[in-house]
């Protein structure tokens, strides 16, 4: 069973995290993952940067930007990842847009990830209905789980159809915006994140954009399984570098 | 099935096209989708539609043979004078056509994003005209280079917010004008200013556009006896003057389709914006086609003098007609451009946008016969251009 | 006889007009003289001349229906849409008129005056389109408030003599190109910008402007199912895009005139150029008229933020109007142009050129029934007036 | 008999001179007058500024605008003049354009010049069938002669109508130029001269606009019963002041 079908079971709510590969230094990549599941993470989106990252927020279109000038590229990521299996054992998931993996190809890109110990794929630009009819049996082969966004503005109909493609969880866009764009949770957020647990689908939830502290877990995580922070944890590498993530993590999980 | 060189009903011409966003963006995509064709078909939207194009941008565009050209290059070149437009270029088609599609999806706010300002300014100029709020991404770079165009979309009432990141010109301001739409998924109706983004906007813009070559057919009529000139030529950068010159000939072969990009400092320079030689296929902006990148997929910082062709990616439209060799892809360089707008200047009294200049460089790459029919679509007024033209001739 | 506002036989309306030229300047004007009207009644230069105007500049230009505007003032606004065409006012009318003249006349070189340099851009093009040699005066206050055109003019391959003298605007720049004229009596042609200078300038001009209102007549009558509009309305520096305008309407008295000039900072400020109120009879670049002078006979340096309205005097025809009283004149200050040009940008998305904003300042000054069909002629774009909008608005 | 047709009729090379009136100085009008006829000149045109001086050359426009900030004006010019008569006694001439004139009142204007004893007007840009038609017979009401003028592109039919509507002389215009333009004549002007003189007029001709030195007062005064000297004098003004007009005047005639 993928790691991250078997994470999902845990009776707990789940903290991931998201930071960008080659960020703040070109080699920070293991560091980062380690300490993350040292301090009690409990999955990771590891993002494979990109030039064009219209999805995101300035946080991690900066960070980028960065990653890209240290020199991060695919193989390069790979490379680092080669060995992460002997010490870290939570999911990892790449986050990335499609030109990148479209570029390396898709199933070498696949493959790749299946051999450095990958669970899952995160690829905004990639839509579902592309997914399904190209590149599905690919993911399958290599055992990847791909995961799909839903937003508030997702229909019903829709979000029943990308339940019935997933085989992991659903990233629930908190609120239609960019990473790091807004901050708190308002009564819109909090009708949304109800109304999809009502929904009773197969794929459990995890809430993305928007949570950067305890309160903002929290609240996301009343109805969904768990929450992925990206910015907050961004800005956190900036300011204090790669060694004490615990402050940061405990403190998102404090009072849990 | 005949043979066609447009768009199928999945949104693809070929293996290009196609709608690769984020989920945040389908609903504001699908939305257009599923509506645009209805609304376009529309008796109401088509009358005014063409009474906004008459009486406001002041159409039919003449098509007008240019004398002296003709002489030195001893060959038949008529220019379509998509200059005389209201706002000086063939932007308006599009953004008068998409401004009624925003007020028929009831958005009550527009953006867009714009290079050499030609876009942003008519994005301005229609949602003055119907009153509608309307912020216009533009790169940094590009707000140095075209400080005209930022003057009149202030002028307009538009709000013109810098992009800042990576090369800070159009690609970038494309990607900021994405994450504006994302952050506001209800309200807004995002103005694409080029033949390019995920369907249905590729097939929209040159169907906006595609009054350009409807009116080349009847003009050459008229003029020549034959809706049929022997080339149709036209500068790049998105596509979408091109893809209105070439519409309604895409798929009669006995009409050469030439398209003009920017070489920059020449193809092999590294400085360039030569999409379709020096690009790959791959996603850029929503939408599957040729694009300028490095081997791991990250999108290249083109370059050239024309702000309005200084993007790394290209329309799928054109992607398919590079790949099928339906057209010639012919890239001119800086030079090559500057000088063919000056001799436009002195020869026939038309100071062209610098984006069209290019367009114009072709009879210095290809000699024609003395009776070819060479229609040329003169796509924008060098208003916008004077200072770069001033610097580069030392006026 | 039936009563007429037109020229007369002698070159005069009404007791305005003539031609108060020295000797040196009589061989080429009565050479004009002699030929003009056999000339322009040619079947081939009729030909030639409707041909240029519609495939090369653009015409019929648009007659259109201001919504927005006309909402605000709760009366019926069309704009005559001179911006649209080539080279962005109504002055290329007459520079495509007299370049074929000057053709047909045997002249190799030629000269203009300009204040806004819109005519001097219009001379500077038509030029370029024939192969000719081009020399534009233009006072050097001008040159520096009118940046774009002067590049515009020199991209176009003109040659651009700065007038030193007097208050270095236009009036100068007229003067200057009189003494040009004087200096090369025989291969020369000289451009008159506008309504003005020795008989026959203002009669030649006005009807090569005169395609104007033959135009909204056809337009009016498909749009209202009457030829006829309540109002008419232009500015007037030299008075030849309001002439154009009247032409057709000049003896029919159910249609009234309205003539807008440039006060300035106010008509009695002692910074104006409202020729009409401040002038009285002379003589002033060779024609009898109003204009504004000292009482000893000097003239006088007028001023107004408009380059293209800066002139003294005013047209002969227009002098006969206001004395008749067969026009109205009414006088707009700077600051009221200034924001009738900024309304229109925000209403209409049409940034006019500041000289047309008087004529737009209109509706703050005099009320309109609901039902009255007012044309304002929109003689000019504003692209050339950004700087002047951008530092006065601070935006 | 008018003064200018009886210095006509002595049997000499006339030469005239022009200045603006008020400069260098507003006060130097009668000055600069009676030095000129002490210095040997036959003939006086005196200047009425103009603002907008379009027949003539860049020094003359000059000195106009000068004269003008200076503070002349018809009225003081008259004023100026009032006692002239007293000490001058060669043929004085108001060469002005039609404008101020108009102003003035062209009746009340030929009235004051007889008052002062000016001899004649030329005024450039009042054209001869205007002049013949509407003021030919107040100028004569006052004694003045209107003088006109020909240039080389003057037709022979109208030189002949000229001829026999003036009654004094012809102001030959040497070449088609504003005043000041040229330098020295060529053969073109020589043809014209010989040209004009073998035409017979009733009028004798006097040149002017390119004489500037005695080589070409020489020339011109050849065919022409006359010469006037207008910018180079005005340069000699500014150069060296009202007083020693003399050294001008004399290095024209000299060799003559
Ligand atoms: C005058 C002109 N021509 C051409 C272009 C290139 O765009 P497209 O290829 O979409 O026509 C632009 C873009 O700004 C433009 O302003
Ligand atoms: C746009 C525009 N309107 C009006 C004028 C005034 O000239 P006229 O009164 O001859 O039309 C000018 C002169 O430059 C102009 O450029």
């Amino acid at each position: 069973m993928n790691r991250i079908n078997k994470k999902l079971k845990e009776e707990k709510k789940l903290l991931s995290i998201y930071f960008s590969a080659g960020y703040p230094n070109l080699d920070d990549t293991e560091t980062i993952i380690k300490n993350l599941e040292k301090s009690g993470v409990d999955m990771i989106e590891i993002g494979l940067p990109f030039s064009d990252p219209l999805a995101d927020g300035p946080t991690i279109q900066k960070s980028s930007t960065t990653a890209l000038k240290n020199g991060m590229t695919s193989d390069l990521l790979f490379k680092q990842l080669e060995d992460i299996r002997e010490s870290v054992s939570i999911p990892l998931i790449i986050m990335g847009y499609f030109n990148p993996i479209l570029q390396y190809g898709v199933e070498a890109f696949c493959k790749k990830c299946q051999e450095v110990g990958i669970d899952g794929l995160i690829i905004p630009d990639l839509p579902v209905d592309v997914y399904s009819e190209q590149y599905k049996s690919t993911f399958e082969k290599y055992g990847l789980i791909n995961i799909f966004l839903i937003t508030p503005q997702t229909s019903e109909k829709r979000i029943r159809f990308i339940d019935s493609v997933s085989n992991g969880f659903i990233y629930m866009v908190s609120s239609a915006s960019t990473t790091g764009a807004k901050t708190g949770f308002g009564d819109d957020q909090k009708l949304y994140f109800e109304r999809i647990s009502n929904m009773d689908l197969n794929n459990p939830q995890i809430v993305g954009f928007g949570i950067f502290n305890n309160e903002t877990f929290a609240q996301a995580t009343q109805y969904a399984k768990g929450a992925i922070i990206g910015s907050a944890f961004i800005k956190h590498l900036t300011k204090d570098g790669t060694e004490n993530l615990n402050d940061f993590v405990s403190s998102i999980l404090s009072d849990n | 099935m005949k043979k066609t060189f447009n768009i199928n009903e999945k949104g693809y011409y070929g293996e290009f096209g196609g709608a690769y966003i984020p989920e945040m963006l389908y609903p504001n995509v699908e939305e257009l989708r599923q509506n645009y064709l209805k609304i376009m078909a529309d008796a109401s939207f088509q009358e005014e539609f063409h009474a906004l194009l008459k009486d406001y941008v002041g159409r039919p565009s003449p098509l007008y043979f240019a004398k002296r050209l003709s002489e030195k290059y001893n060959t038949k070149i008529y220019l379509k004078r998509e200059d005389l437009n209201h706002t000086g270029a063939h932007k308006v088609n599009n953004t008068i056509g998409q401004i009624l599609m925003a007020q028929r999806l009831g958005k009550t706010r527009v953006i867009a994003e714009t290079g050499a300002g030609q876009h942003g300014v008519a994005t301005a100029t229609v949602c003055a005209l119907m009153g509608i709020e309307c912020i216009v991404y533009m790169g940094e770079i590009d707000i140095a280079r075209q400080a005209p165009n930022v003057a009149r979309m202030k002028m307009l009432g538009a709000k013109v917010v810098p992009a800042t990141s990576g090369s800070k010109t159009l690609k970038d301001a494309t990607n900021e004008a994405i994450r504006d739409w994302i952050n506001n998924p209800v309200d807004t109706h995002y103005i694409i200013g080029s033949v390019v983004g995920p369907h249905p906007y590729p097939d929209m813009v040159a169907r906006f556009q595609a009054v350009v070559s409807e009116e080349i057919k009847k003009q050459l009529l008229e003029k020549e006896g034959t809706e049929n000139p022997n080339y149709l030529i036209a500068c790049v950068g998105g596509g979408s003057n091109a893809a209105g010159t070439y519409y309604h000939y895409l798929d009669n072969e006995d009409v050469k389709i030439i398209a003009v990009e920017a070489a920059g400092k020449g193809v092999d320079s590294g400085e360039s914006a030569a999409t379709s030689v020096l690009g790959k296929e791959g996603i850029i902006h929503g939408s599957k086609t040729l694009l300028m990148q490095t081997k791991d997929g990250q999108i290249t910082e083109p370059y050239s003098i024309s702000a309005g062709l200084d993007y790394p990616g290209v329309g799928p439209m054109h992607a398919h007609l590079y790949k099928t060799k339906r057209a010639e892809f012919i890239a001119i360089t800086d030079d090559g451009a500057m000088k063919a707008g000056m001799q436009l200047s002195k020869l026939e009294g038309i100071i062209p946008a610098i984006e069209t200049s290019h367009a114009l460089a072709i009879f210095e790459h290809k000699t024609f016969e003395p009776n070819d029919i060479v229609v040329v679509n003169l796509s924008g007024r060098g208003d916008k251009d004077l200072q770069n033209y001033i610097e580069y001739f030392n006026l």
